[in-house]
């Protein structure tokens, strides 16, 4: 059994890439981050879509919408015992946009760059950050976004001192923490075990955890026996028959997280075939939606055929779509291909996406259809446009329709050399239909959440009919198994679960 | 000497079979014979029997390898009821059997003085140094000039004449009463031949004991042996007084006989042996 | 009668007075097959193996649904009277994969021995008659291999290669080469000196013929029987390959992949991992006495 | 006209530190249809002087000259066949898995002779060996049997010369006799010449018409036939080796 | 009559020892050519690998600016040529670069998961050993009996059992069912931390520190993969055993040694088992060297965290500078091991002093 005052926690950590806040790009290590660091805003985990007070005791918004201003909370500290300033957070954010890695989205998708950062995020004394956007949007998008783990605000005095090289810190944050959350890091031996103690000094509570610790356990087998033998209190990735056996066994409940990303099915339109409408329209009818959900779907995801996040403005729960071959042959048959035709198939050989992958192969060789699936690495020839036929899942952290609609139903320009790879719908080389691009950046910059909800409610509907190249069939959530004496772990859609709020009872 | 003809090995009607893939094969087919403290020279071609009969006296033939026999007695014991933890009290201390090529019949990688020391540490029960000590004389018994420097030699770095000396002591160290030589000197150039068999015939002659030597040496066992056992095809066809030999009257020896080119008596054509099938059989 | 004709025959192969070729070759398959029955762990070997043939050939008519039929329905169901070995996470029947799995399984054993015993005898006995630079040259290619890690070897090819059976056998025989070259070149070695080499030398003889006339003849069993000796962990490597994407590509049903992608079930559907896994036991445990033994026959040396 | 002319003959072995020479300055001429032996003590260098005889030895100086033609480091294929050896141990000479019509069809496909078939039935029938011999193996064959095939494959390319290596020591004394009976009627018939090495005095006797006695890499005496049956031999180690084959010779009695 | 007492006098010690020199000298030289061989070769291996490291640190959905810089940033704009000179450069001071994926230097992470493989391999080895060299020697001594006969089917399993299903069964049925076992991984979390020790073999520092309690623990979870690994090295070491002692019982000094009067044991155990301990000393080190790359399979299945999880795991998310610094290491590894079973041959063999 574990100790009283320990949260051990499985997990499988092989792609954990460093603990940089404004580098990684992770789930397990976003979890881990949102523990060490705190940010300006929280949003907390069972009403995802309400900016909270965090480091930032209060805020308020100009009325053009563009310059925001807040009141950083006193007395905090680092870990490092050093006061959180407003200079702290000015230089953490900034420091985001200038490192430029894959998080910086978060901000620069708002305008902020390298080179106007300076400018538009500052301290302006002690306890007052000024941030100003170079367009309006939407002011949840920009709380949301300060909600991120990439947001975090970090301790700029000790990272001066730990700077080498100009890096800002960069080679000493990879495996250490300049956070100020409730959690300190103590021992991180990668792909092994990540050790975290609860800091005496964090303002908002003393956690109950003494220490949590994260056990590298890449095998569901193995986290299933060790959980259910008591060694590990959460286990975080196992596989659906080993979640139903710890659901049906009784020592654990399944806690499913709904995420912001789907699985999703992407046709290149560049090959003559795929880009027919009819065939496009024959592949919806070629997923086992209920088959999956019953089987290999039913911890990993929610059956969605619509575009907006269920538990999202505009979402619908329309479900036109199910297997039925004699359709999809005769959609075939419309579209001058009776006798099918054969195309190369790419999935990554994970769980659940190869079974997904193989169950479409299944059902679309008994429409004619000849999938050559391939396992492997395949998302470099994704990017490039370099496919026939790709099927992945995607996991957008904001809890809002934008982040998802201006991957899947934006693609300003479809040329090749435009390059805009962040966007799987230029990948697919999907000339988005204009009305629903317009609608999609209509909603971003729209203030007024009813006239906003309902433009997302239109989207939802206008790429349904548009019969797209980037069919969605489930909603991404993450299943974790959570012993039953463990209270107040709440796995959070943005992936920031909480270990201060944790308790072990009897 | 009286005791030479009061035999020390007596084999009556022994016959060893070796099963094959094609049926059973007989190597040794009822062959009969006494040894005392003689040399008794064995001769006959490639597979006619020789070393098959020399190892079924000493029970070492290979294990899928069956013996029968009326009768073998060795001294006062019966090496067909013997069992083999008896055997092994005989081995090396009453039978000892020297093997025709030291390069192979030594231990590779045990010192030579190491491996004659273990046969009277083993018989004797006696303690290294006093092995040692044996051992050296034995050494210098047979001619060794440097013992101590030969003792902690291996087998590679010995010439094959001294490698068949450190076999013969090794053999003799335990005082035997019976020794079986299977082609102890096949190997050895002829110059080196006459100095091994010099020392084998001094070390028998002074300690009067049996020697049992194989070999296809006509001229040799002629020569070096008392009496002389032709075999041929597992029986034993003849047996006579070695001066006799150049006398046989079976028509094998003698065809052995004529077909042998000599200094002596060159010839221009050498006569071929024709083989009869009734030689198998009597 | 029967037994009349039989013992004619058998009197006839095992007669050495041989009154043409084909009756000597007769008469050396006769002689092998006699030792295997004499044999009882290679002979139970050898029916393992030919069994496994057996199966691959048979297969449409041994198995009693489609291997490629999915059924979510029917989704990891335990053994029944319909389905022998029960059914995977897409409700395929087992027994019917396996049955087919025989196939992909013979299809790689074969392919890797077609791959790597020519190259490995190739470069090994160059190695090993030419001597001097050559032979420095080959042996240190052959040592660098040698000491890759052989399963990383084998991933970062058929990672490179791409997907697909053909490119994972590829990838294992590139692992499996170097020590055959090995072994060819020992064997080469203590061939290159023996008289009947000399013998054709001095009659004129190219390296190419004196290599491939006179010494693959008596590399060849003991290269056979190492190969047969590996083909467990060939058949292992496929398939932990195949489990991570690179072996054989689904549909197609084989064992490792199969064992491999059963293990996420292993503790509630345990027929998925160990029906494939005790097939995959019994067929090495089979091509390993089989080759022991083979090795025990055919070496003048074990003899 | 001589056959073989050899002067100043050199063999070592290992380059660098570890040369050693193994042949050191060895001069000799054997005449057309003579047959030459060599004797000496094991490691003396006999066979090694065959060896650069039949051009399987490459590191050798001084000159050789075979049938008029002054011999090279690298060979001609019809250089080779000029010559051809047989080998001590009949058990090692033959392939072991090629039947007897295979090892002696080589030769003739090497060198693009046609009537193979044939060929291979009329030397058979020289060694005295039935032609359905042809299908056997050689594990099939006794010691005699496979020396008489070691001889066919050396006779198949009708050589000039034979270069024997102890070619009857490994076998027994009656079918020693068969194939010394059957090198001298081939010597005969096919005025062939010999290099016969032994270490039989009784052979050499039997079959040379001189003989080379060689101690350490060095010929230590030329005698005839003559000399050696009526023991007028001019050097010790000679006379030792004369007495050797006689027999033993008891030290006790001569003391 | 005078003999030639001939006797191998061998070269003097001078000579000896500068030949011995000498040899080490070339072997130096081999060892440099084929760990340069190793490297190049996983190179240009690491370079057709299709995954993308550039995709492995930024994430799938980052754009085409950010991928942009990254791989600048990353070094890989250079010509790949130019690329491994660097690498070299750098691999000639000691310094093998920095991990993509753990973000640590290679050489800090190969310090600190290649202690858990040599444990678990050491380990393994010493079992298989002390199991499968006197299983093979019965095995060939009783050749053709059942004794025979249960060994090498006993042996042949565990070279046939596919590891990561036999490691499955055995957590399932020693842990989960009769929690006979710890887990997995190397210490319960209330040991972690305890010792943070020089080697990083925590039974070696638990050892060095004192803390019986954790070395205790560290021996029950290195217990079973370490038997399983042994097992499979067992199944190759009895095997090899075997054939090798068979072939020594059919020398002729066995012969010899009966002929003296020896036993059956003391033939076998005093003077065959001399004649092979070079062959044994030799497939010891082979399958030693074979354990030290085939335990990625085992290290998944217990969550060891080993080399091969982290090679495998580079490979994955083409971490090239992990790659080629494990490979080195593994590389460098087998050769010395080879080197030294090299030497101590010479060392117990008289025919090659
Ligand atoms: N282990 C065995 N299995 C089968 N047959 C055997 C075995 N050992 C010997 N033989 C056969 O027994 C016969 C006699 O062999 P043996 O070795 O006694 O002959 P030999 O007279 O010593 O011959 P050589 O002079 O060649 O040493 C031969 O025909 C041989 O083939
Ligand atoms: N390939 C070789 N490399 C090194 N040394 C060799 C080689 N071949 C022969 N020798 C050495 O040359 C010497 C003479 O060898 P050779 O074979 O000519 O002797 P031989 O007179 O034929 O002896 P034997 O009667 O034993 O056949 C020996 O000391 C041998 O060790
Ligand atoms: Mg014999
Ligand atoms: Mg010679």
């Amino acid at each position: 059994a574990t100790p009283k005052d320990q949260l051990v926690v499985a997990m499988n950590m092989s792609s954990m890439r460093g603990l940089d806040p404004n580098e990684l790009n992770q789930l397990e290590a976003a979890e881990i981050v949102a523990n060490l660091y705190e940010r300006l805003i929280a949003l907390p985990a069972d009403d995802i879509t309400k900016p909270m007070p965090g480091l930032a005791e209060s805020w308020t918004v100009s009325p053009d919408g563009k310059t925001f201003t807040f009141k950083i909370r006193s007395g905090v500290s680092f870990h490092s015992g050093n006061p959180l300033t407003a200079k702290d957070v000015e230089w953490s954010l900034r420091r985001l946009v200038k490192l430029g890695l894959a998080p910086s989205v978060d901000l620069r998708q708002w305008g902020f760059t390298d080179k106007n950062v300076d400018s538009l995020i500052k301290a302006s004394d002690d306890t007052t950050v000024v941030l100003e956007t170079p367009e309006v949007w939407n002011p949840n998008l920009i709380f949301y976004s300060l909600a991120s783990f990439s947001t975090s605000i970090l301790d700029s005095k000790l990272l001066a001192e730990k700077e080498k090289n100009g890096d800002m810190g960069r080679e000493f944050l990879q495996t250490a923490d300049a956070g100020s959350g409730p959690y300190s890091l103590r021992t991180w031996r990668v792909n092994d075990l990540l050790i975290a103690d609860a800091f005496k000094d964090y303002w908002a509570r003393t956690p109950k955890m003494r220490r949590v610790i994260l056990r590298h356990i890449p095998e569901s087998s193995g986290q299933r026996l060790q959980l259910e033998a008591g060694d590990v209190d959460i286990a975080t990735r196992l596989s659906s028959t080993d979640l139903a056996a710890v659901q049906s066994g009784g020592k654990a409940d399944i806690q499913k997280t709904p995420g912001f990303g789907f699985y999703y099915l992407a046709l290149n339109q560049k090959d003559e075939i795929l880009a027919n409408p009819k065939v496009r329209e024959a592949f919806r009818y070629l997923i086992d939606y209920d088959g999956l959900a019953n089987t290999v779907m039913k911890y990993y995801g929610i059956k969605q055929e619509t575009i907006v996040p269920a538990g999202l403005p505009g979402a619908s729960d329309a479900a036109p779509y199910k297997l039925d071959i004699d359709k999809a042959k005769q959609l075939l048959a419309e579209a001058g291909y009776p006798d099918g035709f054969s195309k190369v198939y790419y999935a990554t050989p994970v769980t659940p996406e190869y079974e997904v992958a193989q169950s479409l192969q299944a059902n679309a060789a008994k429409a004619g259809i000849k999938l050559d699936l391939q396992g492997g690495d395949h998302i470099g020839k994704f990017r490039n446009r370099e496919f026939e036929i790709f099927s992945a899942r995607t996991g957008e952290r904001l809890p809002d329709p934008h982040a998802v609609l201006a991957s899947y139903a934006t693609n300003p320009n479809n040329a090749d050399d435009a390059k805009l790879s962040g966007l799987i719908a230029w990948r697919t080389a999907w000339d988005v239909p204009k009305d629903i691009q317009d609608m999609v950046t209509a909603a971003a910059h729209e203030t007024d959440q009813e006239k906003r909800d309902d433009l997302y409610a239109k989207v939802n509907q206008a790429y349904l009919k548009a019969s797209p190249a980037l069919i969605t069939s489930f909603q991404r959530t993450d299943a974790k198994a959570v012993r039953k004496d463990i209270k107040g772990y709440v796995g959070h859609s943005t992936w920031l679960t909480r270990w201060d709020t944790v308790s072990k009872g009897q | 000497m009286p005791d030479l003809f009061q035999p020390i090995l007596s084999v009556k009607n022994m016959s060893v079979q070796f099963p094959t893939l094609s049926g059973a094969v007989t190597a040794v087919k009822d062959i009969s014979f006494d040894v005392g403290r003689e040399k008794v020279g064995i001769i006959g071609e490639s597979g006619s029997g020789k070393s098959t009969t020399g190892r079924a006296i000493m029970r070492l033939q290979p294990a899928n390898a069956r013996v029968v026999a009326e009768e073998m007695r060795f001294e006062e014991v019966d090496l067909l009821g013997a069992s083999e933890a008896d055997m092994r009290a005989i081995r090396g201390r009453r039978i000892s059997m020297i093997l025709q090529d030291p390069k192979y019949s030594l231990n590779p990688v045990m010192t030579v003085g190491e491996q004659i020391a273990e046969t009277v540490i083993l018989h004797e029960r006696i303690g290294r140094r006093q092995a040692r000590q044996r051992t050296l004389a034995m050494l210098e018994r047979v001619h060794i000039r440097d013992p101590e420097r030969v003792f902690n030699l291996y087998p590679h770095e010995v010439s094959g004449g001294m490698g068949q000396r450190i076999m013969i002591s090794m053999m003799l160290i335990s005082s035997p009463s019976l020794i079986i030589a299977d082609e102890p000197t096949s190997a050895l150039d002829v110059t080196v031949r006459q100095h091994v068999l010099s020392i084998l015939d001094d070390l028998i002659a002074e300690r009067d004991i049996g020697l049992i030597f194989i070999s296809h040496d006509l001229n040799l066992v002629k020569s070096f042996c008392d009496r002389v056992i032709i075999m041929y095809a597992g029986r034993i066809v003849e047996t006579l007084e070695a001066c006799r030999l150049n006398h046989a009257t079976h028509p094998y020896t003698r065809g052995l006989l004529e077909a042998l080119p000599s200094l002596d008596h060159p010839k221009d054509r050498l006569q071929v042996l024709r083989r009869e099938a009734s030689w198998a059989e009597a | 009668m029967a037994t009349r004709y039989f013992n004619d025959l058998h009197n006839w192969l095992i007669n050495e007075d041989f009154s043409s070729m084909r009756q000597a070759r007769l008469h050396k398959a006769y002689v092998l097959w006699l030792s295997l029955i004499a044999n009882p762990l290679a002979f139970a070997g050898f029916v393992v193996v030919a069994a496994l043939i057996a199966i691959a050939v048979l297969a449409p008519l041994l198995a009693n649904h489609d291997p490629i039929l999915q059924d979510l329905t029917m989704a990891l169901r335990p053994p029944s009277a319909l389905h022998w070995f029960g059914t995977d996470e897409f409700g395929r029947d087992v027994y019917s994969r396996l049955v087919y799995g025989a196939r992909t399984t013979l299809y790689i054993s074969i392919l890797v021995t077609v791959i790597v015993a020519p190259i490995g005898f190739a470069i090994g006995a160059t190695a090993g008659y030419l001597g001097g630079w050559v032979d420095v040259v080959l042996m240190r290619i052959t040592d660098i291999f040698l000491s890759f890690p052989s399963l990383v070897l084998a991933l970062a090819f058929s990672a490179a290669l791409g997907p697909g059976i053909e490119n994972a056998v590829i990838a294992i025989a590139l692992t499996v080469w170097p020590p055959i070259a090995r072994l060819a070149r020992a064997e080469t070695l203590t061939f290159r000196s023996a008289d009947f080499v000399v013998a054709a030398e001095l009659q004129g003889a190219g390296v190419g013929r004196i290599l491939f006339r006179h010494i693959v003849p008596l590399c060849a069993p003991s290269i056979i029987i190492r190969l047969t000796l590996n083909m467990s962990s060939v058949i292992l490597t496929a398939a932990g390959l195949g489990f991570l994407g690179l072996g054989a590509q689904p549909p197609m049903p084989e064992w490792g992949a199969m064992a491999a992608s059963g293990r996420q079930y292993l503790l509630d559907a345990w027929w998925l991992t160990t029906v494939p896994g005790v097939a995959i036991l019994l067929v090495s445990l089979a091509f390993n006495l089989l080759g022991d033994g083979l090795r025990d026959i055919m070496d003048p040396r074990n003899a | 006209m001589t056959m073989i002319s050899v002067s100043n003959l050199a063999v070592s072995f290992d380059s660098g530190d570890a040369r050693k020479h193994v042949v050191k300055d060895v001069s000799f001429a054997v005449e057309p249809g003579e047959t030459f032996g060599l004797v000496g003590e094991s490691g003396c260098g006999k066979s090694t002087v065959l060896g650069a005889l039949a051009g399987r030895l490459k590191n050798w100086s001084g000159t050789i000259g075979v049938d008029g033609e002054a011999i090279s480091r690298k060979r001609s294929p019809q250089q080779l066949a000029k010559q051809q050896m047989v080998f001590q141990d009949p058990f090692g000479s033959l392939h072991p898995r090629h039947t007897i019509g295979r090892t002696l069809l080589e030769p003739l496909e090497i060198h693009g002779l046609g009537q193979r078939q044939e060929r291979v039935e009329a030397v058979l029938r020289d060694v005295g060996l039935p032609a359905s011999f042809r299908h056997r193996f050689p594990h099939q064959l006794s010691g005699g049997q496979r020396q008489r095939v070691a001889i066919a494959r050396a006779l198949i390319l009708r050589p000039r010369i034979l270069l024997l290596d102890e070619p009857t020591s490994a076998l027994d004394v009656s079918i020693q006799a068969e194939i010394l009976n059957l090198l001298k009627d081939l010597r005969e018939r096919e005025k062939l010449t010999y290099i016969l090495v032994s270490h039989d005095m009784a052979v050499i006797a039997h079959l040379c018409n001189r003989v080379a006695v060689m101690q350490d890499g060095v010929f230590v005496e030329i005698a005839t036939r003559e000399q050696l049956l009526k023991g007028q031999v001019a050097h010790a180690y000679t006379r030792t080796l004369l007495d050797g084959s006689r027999g033993y010779v008891p030290t006790r009695a001569r003391n | 009559m005078t003999i030639v007492q001939t006797t191998g006098t061998g070269p003097s010690r001078g000579t000896a020892a500068l030949a011995a020199l000498q040899k080490v000298a070339t072997s130096f030289g081999v060892i440099l050519t084929t760990l340069l061989g190793l490297l190049v070769i996983t190179f240009v291996v690491g370079r057709m690998v299709p995954a993308d490291p550039v995709i492995a640190v930024i994430g799938d959905q980052a754009d085409h600016e950010t991928y942009e810089r990254v791989y600048k940033q990353m070094g890989l704009d250079q010509p790949v040529y130019v690329q491994f000179a660097t690498y070299l450069g750098n691999v000639a001071h000691l310094d093998f670069g920095q991990s993509h994926v753990t973000k640590n230097p290679v050489a800090s992470d190969l310090a600190r998961v290649f202690p858990a493989t040599l444990e678990l391999a050491t380990l393994a080895t010493i079992i298989g050993a002390s199991l499968g060299i006197p299983l093979g020697i019965i095995s060939a001594v009783r050749k053709g009996t059942w004794v025979d006969h249960v060994a090498r089917i006993v042996g042949l399993l565990g070279h046939s059992t596919p590891i990561f299903w036999l490691g499955t069964i055995v957590i399932l049925v020693f842990y989960a069912k009769f929690g006979l076992i710890p887990g997995s991984g190397r210490l319960d979390v209330y040991n972690e931390g305890l010792v943070e020790g020089p080697t990083n073999s925590i039974l070696v520092d638990a050892m060095l520190a004192g803390e019986w309690e954790v070395f205790r623990d560290a021996l029950l979870h290195v217990a079973a993969p370490a038997l399983i690994l042994g097992y499979a090295a067992m199944a190759y070491l009895s095997r090899m055993s075997r054939s090798f002692m068979l072939e020594q019982l059919r020398q002729e000094y066995v012969l010899t040694a009966k002929a003296k009067g020896l036993g059956q044991r003391a033939i076998v155990w005093r003077h065959a088992l001399r004649n092979i301990r070079v062959q044994l000393l030799t497939i010891v080190a082979l399958a030693y060297c074979g354990l030290l790359d085939g335990t990625v399979l085992i290290e998944t299945v217990f969550a060891w965290p080993g080399l091969g999880q982290y090679l495998t795991s580079a490979l994955f998310f083409a971490d090239m500078n992990a790659v080629l610094g494990s490979v080195l290491l593994i590389g460098i590894i087998s050769i010395a091991i080879n080197l030294l079973s090299d030497l101590t041959y010479r060392f117990l063999d008289p025919r090659t002093r």
